[in-house]
């Protein structure tokens, strides 16, 4: 009796979350906010849903396949993120004035300044 | 031909089977290997090459005469023979070849003659560059040449006949870097190819109303083609494929022009063998299509190219277009001698389609071997080569003396036949031009071997190329024979006529009328001879005098139209801009959806049923509405947005959301592709922005109203065309395909799958060919860009 | 130079990635799947390397024709169209082996897997010649 | 149960008009590209709630080949962004 209970919690989780990461998307100020609301709780959003699945249904294909979509999500999702932000500051797109500070200013001048130490091997 | 070899192998092996029917299995079989053994020397030839010059010439001559003694053992041992073996049964079209005494005359013309120039071109050929395509070629017409005239099949019958002409037209056009070649060739196969479309409308016709394509049931059903409503379009354009064909007038601007391919071919498909397949067809289909309109219509066309081809034989000066005009001429001769529908007219236009076949060959052969030898072709420089070619010149007496129609040559008992049939047709005015004919045959055929051989040495240094002269004097030998034994063929010639006829001319009995038209052309021709040169001088200025109207003028004025239009409608279309290639495309995209709108008087443009969808209804449709109305936004944002970048986001934004879509409506397959090939477009589309430097440009709003409005057309369309099959959505074509016995079939339980590679297996062969064709010519495209 | 992230992750995400795909492409009679879905993955993870890795790595990598790939798919499926043909049956019909592998039991081979195949080269191979070519840049490719 | 899983279909596709907007408004590539990879995120979930749904794998396996292979285009978009030359080493 608790399982199907505890899936529909999980469920609800999931998709609170899946609709506020949106949200996030849609209100925060500038794109690096934006993409912590889209990878982090959007993969949030996820996990809980799948783990629902898993609760509700046990383990089979289905459920199997769920876990293993959740470990690419796991992978993929922070790196598309990471690759964005990265690309983003690059072309200069400005941070919203509420920044409190701004770490990686000083690592490109760093950059600037000894371009070829700073590449790692096959950069 | 690979269907031939497959059904022999299966007759080779004794395998009991109905499909040749009701006849001893090797019998068919002989048939098929006659047919098939100058294909197989096509395919062979360029090996054969290698080899040795002369070898694939030899091994040609070999094939003919194969193919010959096949055919004549097969006549000798079974007399008519007939192979039946199915092609298309659902069409009712057989692959069917019968042989009776018509296409043996035919085809022993046919297989001895292309023997007798294989022989010749061995020599011929050796030096040329462009021995290996002649040879594959000229297997190949052999062999067309023999199918056309065993074909027991309408169909069977034009698809050889579409054969010869392509053969000819790549022999033709076999040097491909002169551009006088490549322009003949054009004429050849743009005149010949209208003759041959006009044959298919008429074997259509004639199939629609006898019922079937089976050619024996076609030539019993004379009076019911005759009396049908489609008598008359079928007979006209049966006329246009003969003239065409034959090079008779208006369509024989072709074959002068053709003289340029290398002599072999002159002397084999444009005088022997292709240009006789309109005559053939004329003895063939006579039983059916005959009746005073054939006379009216045929007749005078016949000997009018005759009279003509005569003049022009006399203006001419070049060797071969002499020779090629007085092919038209002689073909002129032969329509007209078939027009007259006699059993005289026949057996005359028989005897003389052999006849003309050997001399006119002979003659050739001699053109060839003076232009190999002195390597001059106009015969107002080249005389008295007697001494230095004397085998030519004995063929070249032979022959010629043949075609004046001279006692005891060949050439005399069928001319007289045709004046004989001339007489008794009753007509006045036939007798009359078949002398004038007759006359300057006489005159020019004369002045050929006279002005060439007798009288004073003209021309270069002259060694005799024996190899080339002996061809051609067994043809003069030959064509001495006919006239002295014609009983030879004779006894072929009455068979092919209707049952219980004799024709059987000889030197010995004498018909009055014919004898006296016979001297009179003589006369006639030797008046001319006494006179030549003036008369030449004569014909050219008439000729000048004609230019402005003659049928070349016209079909040059047609060819040039057409290239014009064509290129001022590729400049309109194809000018360099991206902006006018996709305009022209969408424009025509919107012309094609909405033009079957105006007979439809507008199909429903909307409709009321919803589609219904699985699963729990209501909310899901809910969901699909969103979905459906957020790729509504994506799209327009793609065409709003000005930078290249943003419109290719909101492109593949809507591409996702066309996933979910067709995940809700429960297709995961289309789903998972359609995210997939989203992902390499975008990759595809982000090279092709960085390689390609598209400024957002601001367009006019005159520009901007018309794409619009060029939108709005399409959009219509599109949805009179979607509704229309949502409407009627019926199950049908998934019950049969979801029915019962899929999985123990096929093997597979995933429909979509199955569906593309097993029922519609040959489809998908024909998408991922036309996937792998787009790649390589993307390929090639981007490989040269960069070699600028 | 894209981050050394995205290189780590890509590598071991590639390699699953076309494992995926070509059990996809196994599996595509009876399951979602089928030729063009597994040559379409491919394809995107063989872009995803070029994407993250560049054209000098994986060329050096891997010495693939991809043209050559695409036309080994046709020739494959034309070998599958016609095979029926020799055992009498009409064109592409497909056959059915059952044959006993000592580990998986009873499996059931069908030709039309071959077609599949045919179609997942072709597919592949097309693609990436497409997005390899319009990359420009010399080298094998 | 089934009513729940309608329900997160609704709230997941309500999901959308928000990326919409963002993508709409975003004032940088990066912002529409940030919509977009919520978007794919969203038809993850879609496709995983269908399956839950259907208890059928068919869509599991659409969820996963969007999973792995999902952010090849902001990986891509991210590179042109920075080197535009997508084939760069």
């Amino acid at each position: 009796m608790i399982l199907p209970a505890l899936a529909f919690f999980f469920l609800a989780v999931g998709i609170f979350f899946t609709f506020t990461g949106a949200l996030g998307v849609f209100r925060f100020p500038d794109v690096y906010n934006r993409i912590h609301a889209a990878t982090k709780t959007g993969t949030l959003g996820l996990l809980s849903i799948l783990v629902s699945g898993v609760l509700l249904l046990g383990l089979d294909t289905v459920t199997i396949k769920a876990l293993a979509i959740l470990v690419f999500l796991m992978l993929t999702t922070p790196v598309a993120g990471h690759v964005l932000a990265r690309a983003a500051y690059r072309t200069g797109v400005v941070l919203t004035d509420r920044t409190l500070r701004d770490e990686f200013r000083h690592v490109l001048e760093l950059e600037e300044e000894e371009p070829d130490h700073e590449e790692p091997e096959g950069g | 031909m690979p269907l031939i070899y497959l059904y022999a192998s299966r007759l080779l092996l004794r395998a009991p089977n109905s499909l040749v029917d009701g006849m001893a299995v090797d019998v068919g079989l002989w048939l098929l290997i006659a047919l098939s053994l100058p294909f197989l020397f096509a395919i062979l030839a360029p090996i054969l090459g290698r080899l040795g010059p002369r070898v694939p010439g030899w091994v040609g001559l070999g094939a003919g005469v194969a193919s010959f003694l096949i055919l004549l053992v097969l006549w000798g041992a079974e007399g008519e023979v007939r192979v039946d073996l199915p092609w298309i049964p659902s069409a009712g079209i057989a692959f069917a070849l019968r042989l009776n005494p018509l296409s043996l005359l035919f085809g022993l013309i046919a297989t001895g003659m292309g023997a007798l120039i294989f022989g010749y071109s061995a020599s011929y050929m050796a030096r040329e560059r462009v021995a290996g395509p002649f040879y594959l070629y000229m297997g190949l017409f052999m062999g067309a040449m023999l199918g056309l005239i065993l074909a027991g099949d309408l169909i069977l019958l034009f698809l050889f006949w579409e054969l010869t002409t392509l053969s000819s037209f790549l022999l033709i056009g076999l040097e491909k870097g002169e551009k006088r070649s490549t322009d003949a060739a054009l004429k050849a196969l743009l005149l010949t190819g209208l003759g041959g479309i006009a044959l298919l409308l008429a074997f259509l016709a004639l199939a629609s109303v006898v019922g079937s394509f089976d050619l024996e049931l076609v030539l019993g059903a004379g009076d019911q083609v005759v009396a049908s409503g489609l008598y008359v379009p079928i007979l006209l354009l049966f006329v246009v494929a003969v003239l065409a064909k034959s090079a008779q007038f208006p369509f024989h601007i072709w074959l002068p022009d053709a003289m340029v391919a290398p002599t072999p071919v002159s002397a084999y498909l444009h005088s022997a063998a292709m240009v006789k397949a309109g005559i053939f067809l004329l003895a063939l289909f006579l039983p059916v299509l005959v009746s005073d309109l054939w006379i009216l219509v045929l007749l005078p066309l016949g000997i009018g190219t005759m009279i003509l081809g005569g003049l022009q034989a006399i203006r001419a000066t070049d060797l071969k277009r002499i020779l090629a005009y007085s092919t038209i001429s002689q073909l002129g001769l032969l329509a007209s001698s078939f027009a007259l529908a006699t059993v005289l007219g026949q057996g005359a236009g028989l005897l003389h389609t052999l006849n003309h076949a050997v001399m006119k060959g002979a003659l050739f052969l001699v053109a060839g071997a003076v232009i190999y030898a002195t390597g001059m072709n106009d015969i107002r420089e080249l005389g008295g080569l007697r001494r230095a070619m004397p085998l030519t010149a004995i063929a070249c007496g032979l022959a010629a003396l043949s075609l004046a129609g001279v006692p005891p040559l060949g050439g005399f008992l069928s001319k007289e036949a045709f004046f004989e049939a001339t007489w008794e047709s009753g007509l006045l005015w036939a007798p009359i031009l078949g002398v004038i004919g007759g006359g300057l045959t006489f005159a020019y055929a004369w002045n050929f071997f006279s002005r060439l051989f007798l009288g004073p040495r003209r021309g270069g240094v002259v060694v005799e190329p024996k190899a080339l002269a002996i061809p051609a004097l067994i043809l003069g030998a030959l064509a001495l024979t006919l006239g002295i034994f014609p009983g030879l063929v004779t006894g072929l010639i009455s068979g092919a006529l209707s049952p219980g006829e004799v024709f059987a001319p000889s030197l010995l009995q004498w018909n009055v009328p014919a004898a006296i038209m016979s001297l009179l052309s003589a006369f006639l021709g030797l008046l001319l001879i006494w006179r030549y040169a003036d008369t030449r001088a004569l014909l050219q200025r008439i000729a000048r005098g004609l230019r402005r109207v003659t049928p070349n003028r016209a079909y040059g004025a047609f060819v040039g139209g057409v290239q014009g239009a064509g290129q001022r409608m590729a400049l309109a279309t194809q000018n360099g801009s991206l902006r006018r290639y996709s305009l022209v495309l969408f424009i025509a995209v919107g012309a094609a959806l909405l033009l079957p709108l105006i007979p439809l008087q507008g199909a429903p443009l909307l409709i009321d049923t919803v589609v219904t969808l699985p699963g729990p209804a209501s909310l899901r449709t809910v969901a699909l509405a969103i979905v459906l109305v957020a790729m509504i936004v994506f799209a327009v944002l793609a065409a709003v947005l000005r930078t290249t970048l943003h419109a290719v986001l909101s492109l593949s934004g809507m591409g996702f959301l066309l996933a979910m879509a067709f995940m809700l409506l429960n297709a995961p397959d289309l789903a998972m592709t359609q995210v997939l090939v989203e992902l390499v477009l975008l990759v595809i589309f982000l090279i092709v922005i960085y390689k390609l430097p598209l400024r957002a440009i601001k367009p006019s709003p005159r520009r901007r109203a018309s794409d619009l409005l060029l939108a709005l057309g399409i959009l219509i369309g599109i949805t009179a065309v979607v509704n229309p099959s949502l409407a009627t959505f019926d199950s049908s074509v998934a019950e049969f395909y979801l029915g019962p016995d899929l999985v123990n079939e096929t093997g597979g339980t995933n429909v979509v799958n199955v569906i593309i590679t097993d029922f519609r297996g040959f489809d998908t062969l024909g998408e991922i060919s036309v996937i792998a064709l787009a790649a390589l010519a993307l390929y090639t495209l981007f490989r040269r860009r960069r070699r600028g | 130079m894209v981050s050394v992230v995205a290189r780590v992750v890509t590598t071991t995400v590639l390699y699953v990635g076309i494992l995926f795909s070509i059990s996809l492409l196994l599996a595509g009679h009876n399951s979602p799947g089928g030729g063009f879905i597994a040559g379409a993955m491919t394809a995107s993870a063989f872009t995803l390397l070029y994407v993250v890795f560049g054209r000098e790595y994986v060329e050096t990598r891997f010495r693939i024709r991809f043209r050559s790939i695409s036309a080994l798919g046709l020739a494959i499926a034309v070998f599958f169209l016609l095979l029926p043909l020799a055992f009498g049956l009409p064109l592409l019909s497909s056959l059915i082996w059952t044959i006993q592998l000592p580990l998986l039991g009873e499996v059931k081979l069908v030709s039309a897997v071959g077609f599949d195949v045919g179609i997942y080269l072709a597919v592949v191979g097309a693609i990436l010649t497409i997005v390899r070519r319009s990359a420009g840049g010399e080298s094998l490719g | 149960m089934t009513l729940m899983y309608g329900y997160a279909m609704i709230v997941i596709s309500g999901a959308l008009p928000l990326l919409l907007y963002r993508f709409l408004r975003g004032p940088s590539v990066p912002d529409r590209v940030v919509a977009l990879e919520a978007v794919v995120a969203l038809v993850v979930a879609l496709l995983v709630l269908n399956a839950y749904f259907l208890d059928s794998s068919l869509y599991i396996d659409a969820a996963l080949v969007l999973s792995i292979f999902g952010f090849i285009s902001t990986v891509a978009i991210a590179k042109y962004l920075e080197r535009g030359d997508l084939f760069a080493s």
